[in-house]
């Protein structure tokens, strides 16, 4: 009784809401900051890669504030997670294949995750992309060898100072008499790989930040293995 | 600034409330309040001109908050308001001081507590009286209930549970009155007191009806109005003896105080029985005529069914508060000029019965009326304040209660009301009875074996008893005094005036002369006593040195039937009033609870993702389609 | 406008329809874990549905390249957005798995009410007071009163 | 100094990144940083109003003017705000020292940073962002109690929290694909001609029951008796007297600027009026006093939500009365609870062992039931007096509702006071009665110091609330202010 009320009502607010959206204009949409953006952000931030533009430039608050929640989520699984640790040492490791084809693939998943940082105002992806590359890299071993713990002190370390020196750079630009936060040192090489001023270095802090966090969370998980 | 009388008798009352604060640990904190609220009477006096011709005297301190201007100030009316107020504090304080302060102390109690909220009460009902709009009138008014529950609970134990109940009927009539405030406030953008008749100008019948409910009931809650007034007798009763004297004779008042100042002042009696009540041949202002008999008959009745004696005074406190609203509703010279004279009479006897009761319990330990009996030979002064109380209280010559109700039955009778006058007098008859329940069982009869060495009351209390008992003597020898008074409050309400003499009220229906009356009363006992002492001769002897259906009485033989009393009337009219309106306090609680108990279920068993889904397609739903 | 089904129409019906079936099965699963991958789909729906806000016919990623420029680009902002939402959900996710691998270990259970049962009877424990819902007045005692009937003598029968 | 403005939020932020770094080197730094950023950010607010702060400002982040770039609208309103955050921030300062200090303390500075963001941000989106942020924190602070009850209630909290979520990013999707742009300022410009049709209402529908998780709106309120009974009480007020009351300001925000259509009004007064009833009457029989304060905070909600809901921004000035009233109120009552919490009959008594406690649960109680001359009551009146004025019978309803839940109201709280001052039961010794004590007592008095102030002020307070609220009305005002120019349309 109760679940198919359940499953009524979702279908109805489904259909509700269908019918709302059924009025927008799909396909052409008013894009009134969109297109302004499109106009002025290879001169305001000198980034081929609007999208980026729009990530580390116009909106770069956003992405502070994401970056943040990452971490607040990672401090919270850390106390939630941290008070106890269940080693996960009696696991059995992977096999040979598992475990050279790990080794094998970290430092190409590494240069690939760095190489997609670095190109991030240029190209699609950026510090988010490759930070969750990073991340699976750091993975993979781990999941080859359960056993095997990954540097929780030195993850921490990039986890704060990735974080920081975003806010620093956003400082920094404060310092030179400019708003927080905003881009500097754009030189007119747009399409380059050294353009675009500090978004590329604000990239690089995303990614490590997204990487380091997301492989604490992850080793974290791992060695919480719930008991039977 | 210029400090003007008001001031200064709000400094002083404010004055009197700092030093029970802070010295009333004190050993003769006592007699320090006491003579502060000398002072405050002095300084009440000092005001005398708006008691004699009206006027008004406004206090220096004018606030403006949020756009409302607070003003404060004192006229007739709130002037012999006043006078009751802190006369009856001076004589409580005064009754409270050595003796029984002793011995307050000695069972337990906080004496600095006790003074502190007698100088509390006092203060916040001088500001209660002084409000000069409708927004002070209700900050006076939330002060004062809460100074009220503060005397009320301090005892504790019982005293406190009665207080819990009289504050959530507080806070009912309270939010009721907020409620009023804001629809006149509505009406009228502004909440000085001449909004009120500005906004009456422009209400309709059914806005109209409803101020006058949410005023009425709200007022009505503090007066014990029926059905409002299950929370005041244990209240009351409960509070340590001076406190219930006090609370006895003057708190519910403030309820008559703003039903006159409002409804009667500012509404319009007129106004009011203007007010139909659908399908019926009664008005608004019919309605609480017979709330008011209403309010006399079924707590009077309820009275006489108490054994505790501080019970059955409280419940006749409510009761009497119907004679001054009958009075002030009826509205006519007689009526207004009774239904205010009663709140004066009734403040001075309310207060010596307490005071003589208190009295008892002080030298017995127990207001238990099955326990006692035969004191009237250890406590005879006591026994004679009792007596000249419940002369008053029942509305008999030759005391001041007397001219009260005589008004207002004149006055039913000349606006052709016989049913309400009937109806009073069944009242006024059920007081009788009681009262002499009351003094039969404490003084009369049979001294117990215990009581054996019980002597007189001391001086401290007996001194405060004398003069009320004095009071409403002279009051009721020469009425003239007080309705002078009234006169101008008369006045200042915009009632019509009686033409009143030092000894009673002229008219042409019936005119009353009390120093005539007396003086006949008294030429008759005069007769009586010749006759008693000339005819038989008397001979005193001991109690037990007697007989009673051939036996000889012993120490153990009860012969003063105590217990049950009215045995007869009350297997004859006992059904129709039990429980009194119990029920629908009862309902109400069990009501909340029982929407308290779903609410709780609603929070804890609890899908609330289901909640979510299902607010989120309702709403949508309704804006969308 | 709907005549037939268009493509923009399957979009929305796929977004939307994410964000119901989320929805139902946030309300129906009687798992918590569950419960939090219908929330993950639930997110999906709605990440979809920003998405499709900077959707425009015949235009390509707002990327600058060297090429000449192009008719036109989609809008960016949204695309932006959608990053942001998607990384916040996966902060989320992450956190509420963390915290079901604890209630996991603590209760044993991930069943919905039995877990909500649990919390309930170690809240009273630990709280020192029974249950809200249990049938005993607060404090022991109706809070509004009418005083035992020999405190009130209201009915004045002797004792 | 306008720019600095942006550091109330980047220096939190900052902090915590670093925090768990720098307690591993030194734990006197880490120890001090926290309140230390705090006090930084009141003095910037601080000295920011002290400088003749009188016109709102816009601060452009990243120097990219709106609407393209995200801006700080900071008018009295936001800034008061955001002075109440940091000040709250430091008033519930986890001063703990153990292993979990960094995490905690780290949590803290970010939901400070995001309670700062919500109230200063002058971006939808940027709002939400912010919103999830201090969600995120609340869940971890709320979770690191450690008991099993604590992570069951919080799972609970973040699913329902996240469902709302999925609703606002929904709604904040359907406004953008309408109208193409996220600032509120040119939202407020754009919403007549766009938004004022049923897309509009469903869009600030979904936003609204997605951030009423948050501002205890009724019925997606249902984790509050659970989070209040488990978590620690200083998170809790800070979420019941700060965080519900800024997720509060995000909806009148909207409702002001861009949504001011009589059906989404009406929607918020009969879902307080709703939570009015259940929360008061919930209370009444609470066995407990967090669950009582957690209903009773419920209850109050509800009203600033009836006052929301009054047409025109006529209740403006209550809302703003009311929350800030019952944000004093709310934080002294659950640093009382601190001491108190459990079942209230253990309080039998309670009066004669901390006699100041006793004072002030009477204190904050009559104000928080509306006694005169106490600021409560100026709150209540300013409400009932703009709620009788309305002709449309649900409005009365509402009045009516209101003033009988505070009769069940101050029956519920004197009824704890009277079992404060009773007499302890027979068989429990003094030392079993709780006492009230330290660093909560200390608080709880600075909070009653407050009410006593703001009681004896009343008059300059008034005054100062009336023209913030003019200030916060006033939609023109906010426009020209952050004065969104965009040359070109949809192409």
């Amino acid at each position: 009784m109760g679940s198919l009320t359940g499953l009524l009502f979702a279908g109805g607010l489904g259909f509700m809401l269908l019918a709302v959206a059924s009025g927008l204009d799909f396909g052409a949409p008013p894009m009134l900051i969109g297109t302004e953006i499109q106009a002025h952000a290879p001169q305001q931030t000198g980034a081929a890669n609007i999208v980026t533009s729009v990530v580390l430039g116009y909106r770069a608050i956003d992405t502070l504030g994401e970056l943040s929640i990452l971490f607040a989520s990672a401090v919270s699984a850390g106390l939630v997670l941290g008070r106890r640790h269940t080693t996960a040492g009696t696991q059995t490791k992977g096999g040979f294949i598992l475990q050279s084809g790990g080794s094998l693939l970290f430092p190409l998943m590494m240069t690939i995750g760095f190489y997609i940082i670095f190109h991030g105002h240029l190209t699609p992806g950026g510090g988010f992309q490759g930070g969750v590359i990073l991340a699976a890299a750091f993975f993979l071993p781990l999941l080859a060898r359960p056993g095997a713990r990954l540097h929780h002190k030195s993850l921490s370390l990039i986890e704060g100072f990735a974080g920081a020196s975003f806010i620093l750079i956003g400082l920094f630009a404060m310092l030179e008499g400019k708003a927080f936060l905003q881009p500097m040192l754009i030189q007119d090489t747009l399409g380059q790989l050294v353009s675009a001023g500090t978004l590329p270095l604000l990239y690089l802090a995303v990614g490590l930040k997204v990487g380091a966090e997301l492989a604490s969370l992850l080793s974290r998980l791992i060695q919480t293995e719930a008991p039977q | 600034m210029m400090l003007t009388l008001l001031d200064e008798l709000l400094l002083f009352s404010g004055a009197t409330l700092l030093v029970a604060l802070f010295i009333g640990r004190g050993l003769a904190a006592g007699w320090m309040v006491t003579i502060l609220y000398g002072g405050q009477l002095l300084a009440l006096l000092k005001m005398a001109v708006l008691g004699y011709e009206g006027g008004t005297i406004a206090s220096s301190l004018t606030l403006e908050v949020m756009g409302q201007a607070l003003s404060w100030r004192f006229d007739a009316l709130s002037w012999f308001f006043a006078l009751i107020t802190i006369g009856s504090a001076l004589l409580s304080s005064w009754f409270s001081c050595g003796a029984w302060e002793r011995s307050y102390i000695r069972q337990g109690g906080n004496i600095w507590l006790f003074h502190t909220a007698m100088a509390l009460n006092v203060f916040t009902m001088l500001i209660l009286l002084a409000s000069g709009d409708l927004l002070s009138l209700f900050i006076g008014w939330e002060l004062v209930s809460w100074a009220g529950f503060l005397l009320m609970a301090l005892a504790g134990g019982v005293a406190a549970r009665a207080a819990m109940r009289y504050i959530t009927y507080a806070m009912a009539g309270g939010m009721a009155i907020f409620g009023g405030l804001a629809l006149i406030y509505t009406a009228s953008g502004s909440l000085q007191l001449e909004a009120v008749t500005t906004a009456v100008e422009q209400m309709s019948g059914a806005k109209l009806w409803l101020l006058v409910i949410l005023f009425g009931g709200g007022f009505g809650v503090k007066m014990g109005l029926m059905p409002f007034h299950l929370w005041q007798a244990p209240a009351y009763a409960e509070t340590p003896g001076p406190g219930s004297a006090f609370l006895g004779a003057i708190s519910s008042r403030m309820g008559l105080f703003a039903i006159l100042l409002v409804l009667v002042k500012l509404f319009g009696i007129v106004k009011i029985e203007s007010l139909k009540v659908p399908f019926t041949l009664i008005d608004a202002r019919d309605l609480l005529a017979w709330i008011a008999v209403f309010t006399i008959i079924l707590p009077t009745f309820t009275a006489m069914k108490q054994n505790d004696a501080r019970h059955l005074l409280a419940w006749h406190g409510i009761g009497q508060g119907g004679y001054m609203l009958l009075g002030v509703v009826v509205a006519d010279a007689m009526g207004g000029a009774g239904g205010l004279l009663h709140v004066f009479n009734h403040a001075t006897y309310q207060a010596a019965l307490f005071m003589a009761v208190t009295a008892v319990i002080y030298r017995t330990g127990t207001s238990d009326l099955n326990k006692l009996g035969g004191l009237v030979v250890r406590m005879p002064l006591s026994f004679v304040v009792l007596l000249i109380g419940i002369i008053g209280l029942a509305g008999l010559p030759p005391m001041n209660g007397f001219v009260s109700k005589w008004l207002v039955y004149r006055s039913l009778l000349n606006q052709g009301m016989p049913l309400l006058f009937l109806a009073a007098v069944i009242g006024t008859l059920g007081t009788i009875l009681s009262v002499y329940k009351l003094i039969h069982n404490i003084f009369l009869g049979q001294l117990r074996v215990e009581h054996e060495h019980v002597s007189e009351a001391p001086w401290s209390m007996m001194i405060p008893m004398l003069i009320l008992s004095a009071i409403i003597f002279i009051t009721g020898l020469m009425p003239g005094i007080p309705l002078e008074w009234i006169a101008s409050v008369l006045q200042t309400v915009g009632l019509p005036v009686p033409d009143y003499t030092l000894g009673g009220v002229e008219s042409s229906s019936g005119s009353l002369d009390m120093i005539w009356v007396i003086g006949v009363l008294f030429a008759g006992f005069g007769v009586g006593a010749l006759v008693f002492y000339s005819a038989g001769r008397s001979k005193r002897v001991h109690q037990l040195d007697n007989y009673a259906g051939g036996h000889f009485l012993s120490a153990d033989v009860r012969y003063q039937y105590s217990d049950n009393f009215y045995a007869g009337l009350m297997h004859l009219i006992g059904g129709w009033y039990r429980g009194s309106f119990l029920w629908l306090e009862r309902g109400i609680t069990s009501l909340v609870e029982f929407l308290s108990l779903g609410m709780q279920g609603l929070y804890r068993r609890a899908n609330a993702e289901f909640y979510l889904l299902t607010t989120a397609l309702f709403v949508i739903a309704w804006v969308v389609i | 406008m709907i005549s037939a089904v268009t493509p923009e129409l399957i979009l929305h019906i796929t977004a939307i329809g994410l964000i119901a079936i989320g929805l139902a099965g946030v309300v129906l699963s009687s798992h918590l874990f569950r419960m939090v991958l219908a929330l993950v789909i639930a997110e999906a729906g709605a990440n979809l549905m920003l998405v499709l806000a900077g959707y425009r016919w015949d235009a390509v990623a707002p990327i600058l390249t060297s090429r000449a420029e192009p008719a036109a680009m989609v809008d960016p902002v949204p695309q932006a957005l959608v990053l942001t939402a998607i990384v916040i959900g996966v902060g989320i996710q992450a956190l509420a798995v963390s915290i079901l691998i604890r209630i996991r270990q603590r209760y044993a259970t991930l069943d919905r009410k039995e877990a909500a049962e649990r919390m309930d009877a170690e809240i009273a424990a630990t709280l020192g007071a029974p249950r809200d819902i249990s049938q005993e007045a607060p404090l022991g005692e109706r809070p509004l009163p009418p005083l035992p009937a020999d405190q009130i003598n209201m009915r004045g029968d002797s004792p | 100094m306008s720019t600095n403005l942006v550091l109330i939020i980047a220096l939190p932020l900052l902090g915590a990144f670093l925090l768990p770094v720098l307690m591993r080197s030194s734990m006197a730094i880490a120890l001090w940083s926290g309140p230390a950023i705090l006090i930084y950010g009141c003095w910037i607010i601080a000295d920011l109003w002290l400088s003749g702060f009188a016109q709102p400002l816009s601060v452009a982040i990243g120097g990219f003017a709106p609407p393209l770039g995200i801006n700080l609208y900071v008018d009295s309103l936001a800034l008061l705000f955001a002075f109440a955050v940091q000040l709250l921030g430091l008033v519930f300062w986890p001063f703990t020292l153990d292993q979990e200090s960094a995490r905690r303390q780290s949590l803290m500075l970010l939901l400070v940073a995001a309670s700062t963001g919500l109230a200063l941000s002058g971006d939808l989106f940027n709002l939400y962002v912010f919103y999830e942020l201090a969600a995120v924190a609340t869940f971890g602070l709320a979770s690191a109690s450690g008991s099993g009850a604590a992570y069951v209630a919080t799972l609970r909290y973040l699913i329902l929290s996240g469902i709302g979520s999925v609703l606002t990013l929904f709604g904040i999707a359907l406004i953008y694909s309408q109208t193409g742009t996220l600032n509120l300022a040119h939202l407020a410009q754009l919403a007549p001609e766009q938004l004022h049709n049923s897309l509009g209402l469903t869009a600030f529908l979904a936003i609204l029951i997605g951030i009423g998780v948050k501002a205890e709106l009724f019925p997606v309120n249902t984790w509050v008796p659970e989070i209040y009974a488990t978590a620690s009480t200083r998170l809790s007020a800070f979420l019941a007297g700060l965080l519900s009351k800024l997720a509060l300001l995000i909806i009148l925000r909207l409702l002001l600027l861009i949504f001011h259509q009589p059906e989404a009004a009406q929607v918020i007064l009969i879902l307080g009026i709703l939570g009015v009833i259940s929360g008061e009457l919930a209370a009444w029989r609470a066995r407990e006093m967090k669950r009582m304060l957690a209903f009773s905070s419920i209850g109050q909600l509800g009203m600033i939500f009836i006052a929301m809901a009054l047409p025109d921004g006529k209740g403006m000035l209550a809302v703003l009365a009311l929350s800030l009233h019952h944000l004093i109120i709310k934080s002294g009552l659950f640093m009382l609870a601190e001491d108190w919490g459990g079942a209230l009959e253990r309080l039998r008594g309670s009066a004669k062992a901390s006699p100041l406690g006793a004072v002030l649960f009477v204190l904050f109680s009559l104000s928080l039931v509306g006694m005169p001359p106490l600021p409560g009551f100026w709150a209540k009146f300013v409400l009932i007096t703009e709620l009788a004025a309305q002709v449309e019978p649900l409005y009365l309803l509402g009045l009516a509702v209101f003033l009988l839940a505070t009769v069940v109201e101050a029956s519920y709280l004197f009824r704890v006071a009277a079992t404060l001052y009773g007499s302890p039961a027979q068989d429990t010794l003094s030392e079993e009665i709780p006492k009230t004590k330290g660093l909560s007592l200390l608080t709880a008095s600075l909070f009653g110091a407050g009410v006593i102030a703001v009681a004896l002020l009343i008059a300059p307070v008034g005054d100062g609330l009336q023209a913030i609220a003019a200030q916060a009305l006033d939609v023109d005002l906010y426009i020209t202010t952050v004065s969104p120019a965009v040359s070109g349309g949809s192409q």
